[in-house]
């Protein structure tokens, strides 16, 4: 009794739009002067080489060597949709399988269950199976270890199904350099903030983002 | 008879279609007192829409019984839909199919098919969840034939609806018998229903018992079982509300019938309001205590039958 | 201060004060007490790498005859390799994704170990810098154990309000030092610091945690099933296991920060139970205790001059040597050994807390049955990530 | 009447015959099986006839079976010569015949279990509580002889009689306290399975027949029904929950069969205590309709174990396709009491009369049939997990597929039977038939009543129709669902090893340690049964004692046996003709 009390003496506790993103998770810019406007990854050092002709977010790692000619900008909305499936606009069941992480990408990702984030209120959910999934959210480098469950994973999903790549791992091997993997859906980050994951969800299944 | 039949088809549809509506109502709270602004109270109506369109994975070993299962199950909760009080307050066409007791054996009949379905699929996650459903059946389903019993034993008749109009006087309501009868069939209903402090719709694998029921399903045979649990749950829990909680209000005639589904609704929100308390206060008990939680509950059903006869 | 075993790592075995080389090899599988043949009507049960129920990937064969866990071995699926021959900057970034939950304990480890083979110290700020980030950490990890296991028991309330904190400590952090978790904040030359740290916000999660934690302590069910589950032999522990047996192993006493904690007062906070109960009694003092050493410190944002560093700019080309560094991460003790040679780093040891939790995790399993298994892996705080690495 | 002798004949000639050549025997067998069934319906007159068709269907059923099963030469004419005793002990109205029948039944079965199992110690065991029976039915017979003074079942006008034959009948159906000494099991689960068919389901059955005879002969109501309500009740529980435990299928059935043996018990314990007549012949019935389908399902899946390579079901090698496989399934669950099988009438049945009995006695011996329900309901529990067991283990997590066809067609004629016979039950509740087309249903109500106010009331035949009917409507709406074949998700390793049914029943060791005297070693789960470890001294004692005959005994059994036999044959000629 004394905790469906204290539940609804603290209330609810879910925000109405997205406020206190980290800014080292978000967009970044070019802020420097003209002269400067010639860094390249070389120049800068950059690890994964995501200074191309500008800042390209699937390989950021945000180590900050590129700062202060790069900037974070706020904008968390760097999620890339390919395919979208409007068929889960109202019940989206995801099956997170982690590869080869460090464990940030998958404390992110649960932390889009928190009260805050509450991603139930946009219909999406966890399942514990395959059989009950609609999306496989993959996160971290493909390992060895990992190649053959991921298969199996895909494989038992039933159609439609979207395959949604979280983290600059998945994207791009990160700081590993391994190879990327092929997804509907690529959530650029290291880790992608809870923003930033919901926003790309809810693009994923037709919604316009968050 | 043609009214019989049109009072069936209102308790049966009344039944079917609104049975996922409290689930995701119960949800919807649980989720509000959990901090969360949490999913729509239709959120149960979308899942089955989405699964009834989604392809059906079967395990490569797996026979027809595995995708056919399911809609004979359905088939089955339909029919006792038919035969107990669960929304208008006399009996209806094809009530007469079975009593109390039949129900109670299709009940059972029903978790037979379901058990054989899922463990059609050779998963060991399955098995896992069915040998325990399965050691602590025997005083589940001793719970549900005695408690139906106690009713029965009282009124000196195994007919549900006859039960009802006998509890709902006051003198009845109050015995001792009763009171017992109506506490035991709530703590069976949490488990068959797979509520705290039995069991929890949760991510680990290792807790599940009634979940493992569905794990390898998906697709339309996967619905149905959802489907068929939103109206197991609904039958029950009616039954409670009907013939041992709150055995009045019902309105009999054409019009009375849909009066009744509303009458339904309103019970319905005090089931709930009890279930969110206990779902939301209570935490998931060790396994092996689940069985003395059954056991309560059988004792309590034998006693209230043994003073219903001294 | 008796000298204490903390684990092996490399040819090694690692003590409080010093490390030696292991004479005879000895197996050390992740395997509980190996069984007499198996019996009649068991079976192994393949639990993972892919599951639902536990937030990283990890295989778990459980040999049982129904429900009873007999025997159990955890495999890493996930070994990742971090190369080591790139520079030192790039390794850091591979040692921050060692484990991202731990990735200050890691970094400040690796950097402290690199640091002792050059002979350098680092100005006080930066030291004091480090050990915020550690407790902060600390203070994370303790709170996102307490969530799953009221996760596992179908605690909604509660479980909803720790992750509900666990997401707000991440803000604070986020806030003040740019990243969630420390990831590009630390540096050869120090750490990068946007904002003050939100004190008071901090002292509000605290408090709110507190409240939740003496409420779930009073919840019967809950404690009914932690209460004698995974049990541990205390001698070979570490971390909160170990302090829940009511022993004094902490690296913020003996390991290289110990100094910094001694001046700041630090206290341990033990339990008299060694099981996953005590473990979270010691979790939940050691929450209040983190806030009240980061009071302490009263870290700044600010910028270091690199002068400190010249020590081993100087003769950072021909230099040969190694060093160890050892910190106490939420998990227990954490140790780097960094070896050097010719300027260029030649070898990378880690013994990660995790690789001991794991042992004292099966070990503890034997006579378990399956539901109690989620509730005994989450009080270890194991984290698979940083038991599947290797430097190369 | 002329059926019945044309039957004996054929019977009786079968065991010639199949010392001549085995399968000439078995269809001799059958056709005198078949005909025996046609005798049992064409005069059927009360309950007791039902007993006919229900053996003469266990008997045509396995013989037809043997002749693609049986492969040991001196088999056959043991098995027939058994079955022609039971033709006769069912079908005489005398004393002594009934007994030489009853000898002659048993008798066969001894040098079966002797030959089939090379260690003496079950058919001692079995034996040992056969002859036990036969004295104990021995001695009640001579008590009725001396009340009536004749040598013919004749009404008795004391219960004394009944209640000694009585012990000797539960002997035979292995009801507590004889349940416990786990003959019946051991001795089923040592025999071939035609043998194991005909001993578990219609040696009991005979039993079970003398016990209703002896019962209709008896005034009534009577308080010693009451302990036959209280042995059955437990007997039921202990049976299903052994049953529950065991993983060596044919000692499983066995217990299965304790435990339906004991609701059979109860029913007649009903209807010796019913307070009003209405109630009784309802209970009566019931004891029929047990029978009916306790024969017909023990059968089927006795003669399902004829298929296993391997009888064990941690590891069975099961010969099976789709047919046995559905066959066994309608089988397991009549076995389970669901309807709207023969079994599931049966318990639905049974429960009612006993609820009925405690509201109508309305005392404090209402306490007696209620906590006899209970308790059987929590029998039903597990013997429902336990065919679940059954099925499982024996037919869906092993797939071995086979192309054999003839022995998986009786196995499924049989499930298809007891589905039907469901429906077919109307018959035998002539009394009890009610309609109310005003609700849709103008016939097929089977209404309990124990006055003139009905109870309740279940129609076998909707439940059998509607909810297949219901399920192909859901089918229409929704329709075929698309299928993709993928392996089974173990999350995301490949299964290697499957669950096995001991891991299955595990549970209960571990939760019911206190009565199972669960002990966890290095070397696995050991579980002792309370009562064996009573009685196995009392088991032990047995043994030796027939030790010193053992011997002659073991060098020359069968010549033993034939003496007997031969015995019992003239003392049955004498009787016959004085």
């Amino acid at each position: 009794m004394n905790w469906f009390l204290k539940g609804v003496r603290k209330g609810v506790r879910t925000e109405k739009t997205p406020s206190d993103v980290a800014p080292w998770s978000t967009e970044l810019q070019f802020k420097g002067s003209k002269k400067e406007s010639g860094v390249t990854s070389e120049s800068l050092r950059c690890p994964t080489s995501a200074i191309g002709p500008g800042w390209i977010a699937e390989r950021c790692v945000y180590c900050r060597r590129c700062y202060p000619h790069y900037q974070p900008t706020g904008n968390h909305r760097m999620g890339v949709v390919k395919r979208v499936e409007k068929r889960f606009h109202r019940s989206f069941y995801l099956y997170p399988i982690d590869v080869g992480t460090c464990g940030a990408c998958n404390t992110e990702l649960r932390l889009i269950a928190s009260p805050q984030h509450d991603m139930t209120r946009f219909g999406i959910f966890f399942t514990n199976t395959p059989r009950h999934a609609d999306a496989l959210i993959v996160m971290g480098v493909m390992t060895e270890g990992m190649k053959e469950a991921f298969r199996r994973a895909y494989d038992a999903m039933p159609e439609p199904k979207l395959v949604i790549a979280l983290g600059a791992c998945a994207i791009s091997g990160g700081i590993f350099q391994t190879e990327k993997i092929e997804a509907d859906v690529v959530i650029p980050g290291c880790p992608p903030s809870p923003y930033t994951i919901l926003d790309a969800l809810i693009r994923a299944k037709g919604g316009r983002g968050w | 008879m043609i009214d019989q039949m049109v009072e069936a088809l209102i308790q049966v549809l009344g039944t079917i279609l609104v049975a996922p509506l409290y689930s995701g109502i119960a949800e919807k709270l649980k989720g509000v007192v959990s901090l969360r602004r949490a999913q729509s109270v239709l959120q149960p109506y979308y899942d089955l829409f989405k699964l009834l369109k989604k392809e059906t994975v079967v395990p490569s070993s797996a026979s027809e019984l595995f995708v056919y299962g399911p809609y004979f199950t359905f088939g089955v909760y339909v029919l006792i839909s038919f035969v107990i009080p669960v929304v208008y307050p006399r009996p209806v066409f094809l009530t007469p199919t079975v009593d109390f007791l039949g129900g109670a054996l299709l009940f059972s009949l029903v978790s037979f098919v379901k058990v054989l379905s899922a463990m059609d699929s050779k998963s060991n996650y399955v098995a896992l969840g069915v040998s325990r459903a399965a050691s602590f059946g025997f005083l589940a389903e001793a719970t549900l034939i005695t408690v139906f019993f106690a009713v029965a034993i009282s009124t000196g008749t195994n007919n549900p609806y006859v039960e009802s109009a006998y509890a709902s006087n006051p003198s009845h309501y109050l015995a001792l018998d009763h009171l017992l009868a109506t506490v035991s069939f709530f703590m069976l209903w949490l488990f068959e229903t797979g509520k705290l402090p039995v069991e929890s719709q949760g991510l680990s694998e290792m807790g599940m018992i009634d979940d493992s029921l569905t794990y390898e399903h998906s697709g339309k045979p996967l619905a149905l079982l959802k489907w068929g649990g939103y109206i197991k749950a609904y039958l029950l829990g009616s039954v409670w509300l009907n013939v041992f909680l709150l055995p009045w209000g019902g309105q009999v005639g054409v019009l009375g019938a849909f009066f009744d589904i509303g009458l339904m609704f309103a019970k319905w929100m005090i089931l709930i309001a009890i279930v969110l308390v206990a779902e939301t206060s209570l935490a998931k008990l060790r396994l092996f205590k689940i069985q003395d939680h059954l056991a309560i509950a059988f004792v309590l059903s034998v006693f209230s039958l043994l003073f219903s006869v001294i | 201060m008796k000298t204490r075993l903390i684990g092996e790592m490399g040819g090694y075995l690692l003590y409080s004060d010093h490390l030696e080389e292991i004479k005879t090899t000895k197996n050390t599988s992740n395997t509980s007490q190996e069984g007499f043949g198996r019996p009649v009507g068991s079976l192994i049960f393949q639990y993972g790498p892919a599951t639902g129920g536990l937030i990283e990937s990890v295989g778990m064969n459980i040999e049982t005859f129904g429900e009873y866990i007999r025997t159990i071995s955890v495999e890493p699926y996930k070994m990742r390799r971090i190369s080591i021959s790139r520079s030192i900057e790039d390794l850091l970034l591979g040692v921050e994704r060692v484990n991202g939950n731990f990735a200050a304990s890691h970094v400040t480890a690796f950097l402290t170990a690199l640091e002792n083979a050059y002979g350098v110290t680092p100005p006080r700020d930066v030291i004091l810098g480090r050990v915020a980030q550690i407790e902060l950490e600390r203070i994370r990890n303790h709170l996102l154990v307490t969530q799953r296991l009221t996760e596992h028991a179908g605690f909604s309330v509660p479980s909803a309000h720790l992750l509900y904190l666990v997401e707000e400590v991440n803000r604070v952090i986020g806030r003040a030092f740019g990243h969630r978790y420390f990831y590009g904040v630390n540096t050869l030359r120090g750490f990068r610091m946007d904002w003050q740290l939100d004190l008071p916000m901090l002292k509000n999660i605290v408090d709110e945690f507190q409240e939740v934690y003496r409420g779930i302590l009073d919840n019967r069910v809950f404690i009914d099933r932690l209460q004698g589950n995974g049990l541990v032999s205390i001698d070979d522990s570490i971390g909160p296991a170990a302090r829940a047996a009511g022993l004094m192993y902490d690296a913020r006493l003996d390991g290289d920060l110990a100094e910094v904690y001694g001046e700041i007062g630090f206290n341990i906070s033990r339990a008299d139970s060694s099981d996953a109960f005590g473990r979270l009694l010691v979790r939940g003092q050691e929450v209040s205790e983190s806030l009240r050493l980061i009071g302490k410190l009263n870290i700044r944002a600010q910028e270091y001059e690199e002068g400190w560093l010249d020590a081993w700019e100087k003769d950072i080309k021909g230099f040969t040597g190694g060093g160890l560094g050892r910190v106490e991460s939420p998990s227990g003790d954490l140790a780097y050994y960094v070896g050097i040679h010719k300027g260029t780093i030649s070898k990378v040891l880690l013994l990660p807390p995790s690789k001991v939790n794991l042992r004292l995790f099966c070990s503890s399993m034997t006579g378990n049955v399956f539901t109690d298994l989620p509730f005994n892996w989450e009080s270890f705080g194991i984290w698979m990530s940083e038991v599947g690495v290797e430097f190369v | 009447m002329v059926a019945l002798i044309v039957a004996l004949l054929i019977l009786g000639l079968s065991p010639v015959a199949a010392l001549i050549d085995r399968r000439s025997g078995y269809i001799a067998c059958s056709a005198g099986s078949a005909v025996f069934v046609y005798y049992g319906m064409a005069n059927y007159s009360n309950e007791l006839s039902l007993f006919y068709v229900a053996a003469g269907l266990v008997w045509l059923f396995s013989s037809v079976y043997s002749l693609y099963y049986d492969h040991h030469q001196w088999l056959g004419p043991l098995y027939s010569s058994s079955i022609l005793g039971m033709a006769i002990a069912l079908t005489t109205n005398n004393l002594l015949v009934f007994l030489a029948g009853y000898e002659i039944m048993t008798i066969p079965a001894y040098v079966a279990i002797g030959l089939y199992k090379k260690t003496g110690y079950s058919a001692f065991v079995f034996m040992g509580f056969g002859e036990l029976s036969t004295i104990l039915i021995l001695a009640g017979f001579l008590y009725s002889y001396v009340v009536t003074g004749s040598l013919s079942f004749s009404p008795l006008t004391t219960i004394t009689p009944f209640m000694i034959a009585a012990f000797g009948f539960m002997v035979k159906m292995g009801m507590l306290p004889f349940m416990v000494t786990e003959w019946l099991p051991i001795a089923h689960g040592n025999a071939p399975s035609n043998v194991s068919t005909i001993l578990s389901a219609s040696m009991t059955l005979v039993a079970v027949y003398g016990l209703t005879k002896m019962a209709l002969l008896t005034p009534r109501p009577d308080f010693f029904g009451f302990i036959l309500l209280g042995v059955g009740g437990f007997s039921v529980f202990f049976g299903a929950f052994y049953a529950y435990v065991s993983d060596h299928a044919k000692v499983l059935l066995g217990f299965s069969t304790v435990e339906n043996n004991g609701a059979i018990l109860t029913s007649i314990g009903v209807y010796l205590t019913a307070p009003t007549h209405t109630l009784a012949s309802f209970a009566l019935i019931t004891t029929a309709v047990y029978v009916l389908a306790h024969s017909l399902a023990k059968t089927g899946l006795f003669l399902d174990t004829g298929m296993m390579e391997n009888e064990s079901l941690i590891l069975p090698r099961i010969i099976k396709n789709r047919l046995s496989d559905v066959g066994c399934v309608l089988l397991a669950s009549s076995m389970s009491g669901l309807l709207p099988t023969v079994g599931g009438v049966a318990t639905w049945a049974l429960l009612e009369s006993l609820f009925m009995e405690a509201y109508t006695l309305h005392s404090a011996l209402s306490i007696i049939p209620i906590v006899t329900g209970s308790i059987i309901a929590m029998g039903e529990g597990f013997a429902t997990s336990t065919m679940l067991k059954f099925i499982i283990f024996a037919h869906i997590f092993n797939k071995r597929s086979s192309n054999e066809k003839t022995r998986p067609l009786i196995l499924l004629l049989l499930g298809l039977l007891i589905l039907a016979g469901g429906s077919a039950t109307y018959i035998f509740y002539r009394p009890f038939l009610a309609s109310n087309p005003a609700l849709g249903l103008p016939f097929g109500l089977i209404a309990s009543e124990f006055s003139s106010q009905p109870f309740g009331a279940i129609s076998p035949l909707y439940v059998l129709i509607l909810p297949s009917l219901i399920g192909a409507l859901v089918l229409a709406v929704f329709g075929k669902p698309r299928i993709r074949r993928s392996e089974v998700w173990n999350s995301g390793a490949p299964m290697n090893e499957a669950y096995t049914s001991f891991a299955y029943s595990n549970n209960i060791r571990l939760m019911l340690g206190k009565l199972l005297l669960t002990h966890i070693g290095r070397d696995g789960v050991k579980v002792v049964d309370v009562f064996w470890s009573l009685t196995h001294t009392v088991a032990k004692l047995f043994v030796s004692f027939s030790r010193h005959f053992s011997r002659t005994y073991m060098n020359s059994r069968l010549s033993w046996y034939v003496i007997y036999m031969i015995l019992a044959l003239i003392v049955f000629t004498v009787v016959v003709v004085a």
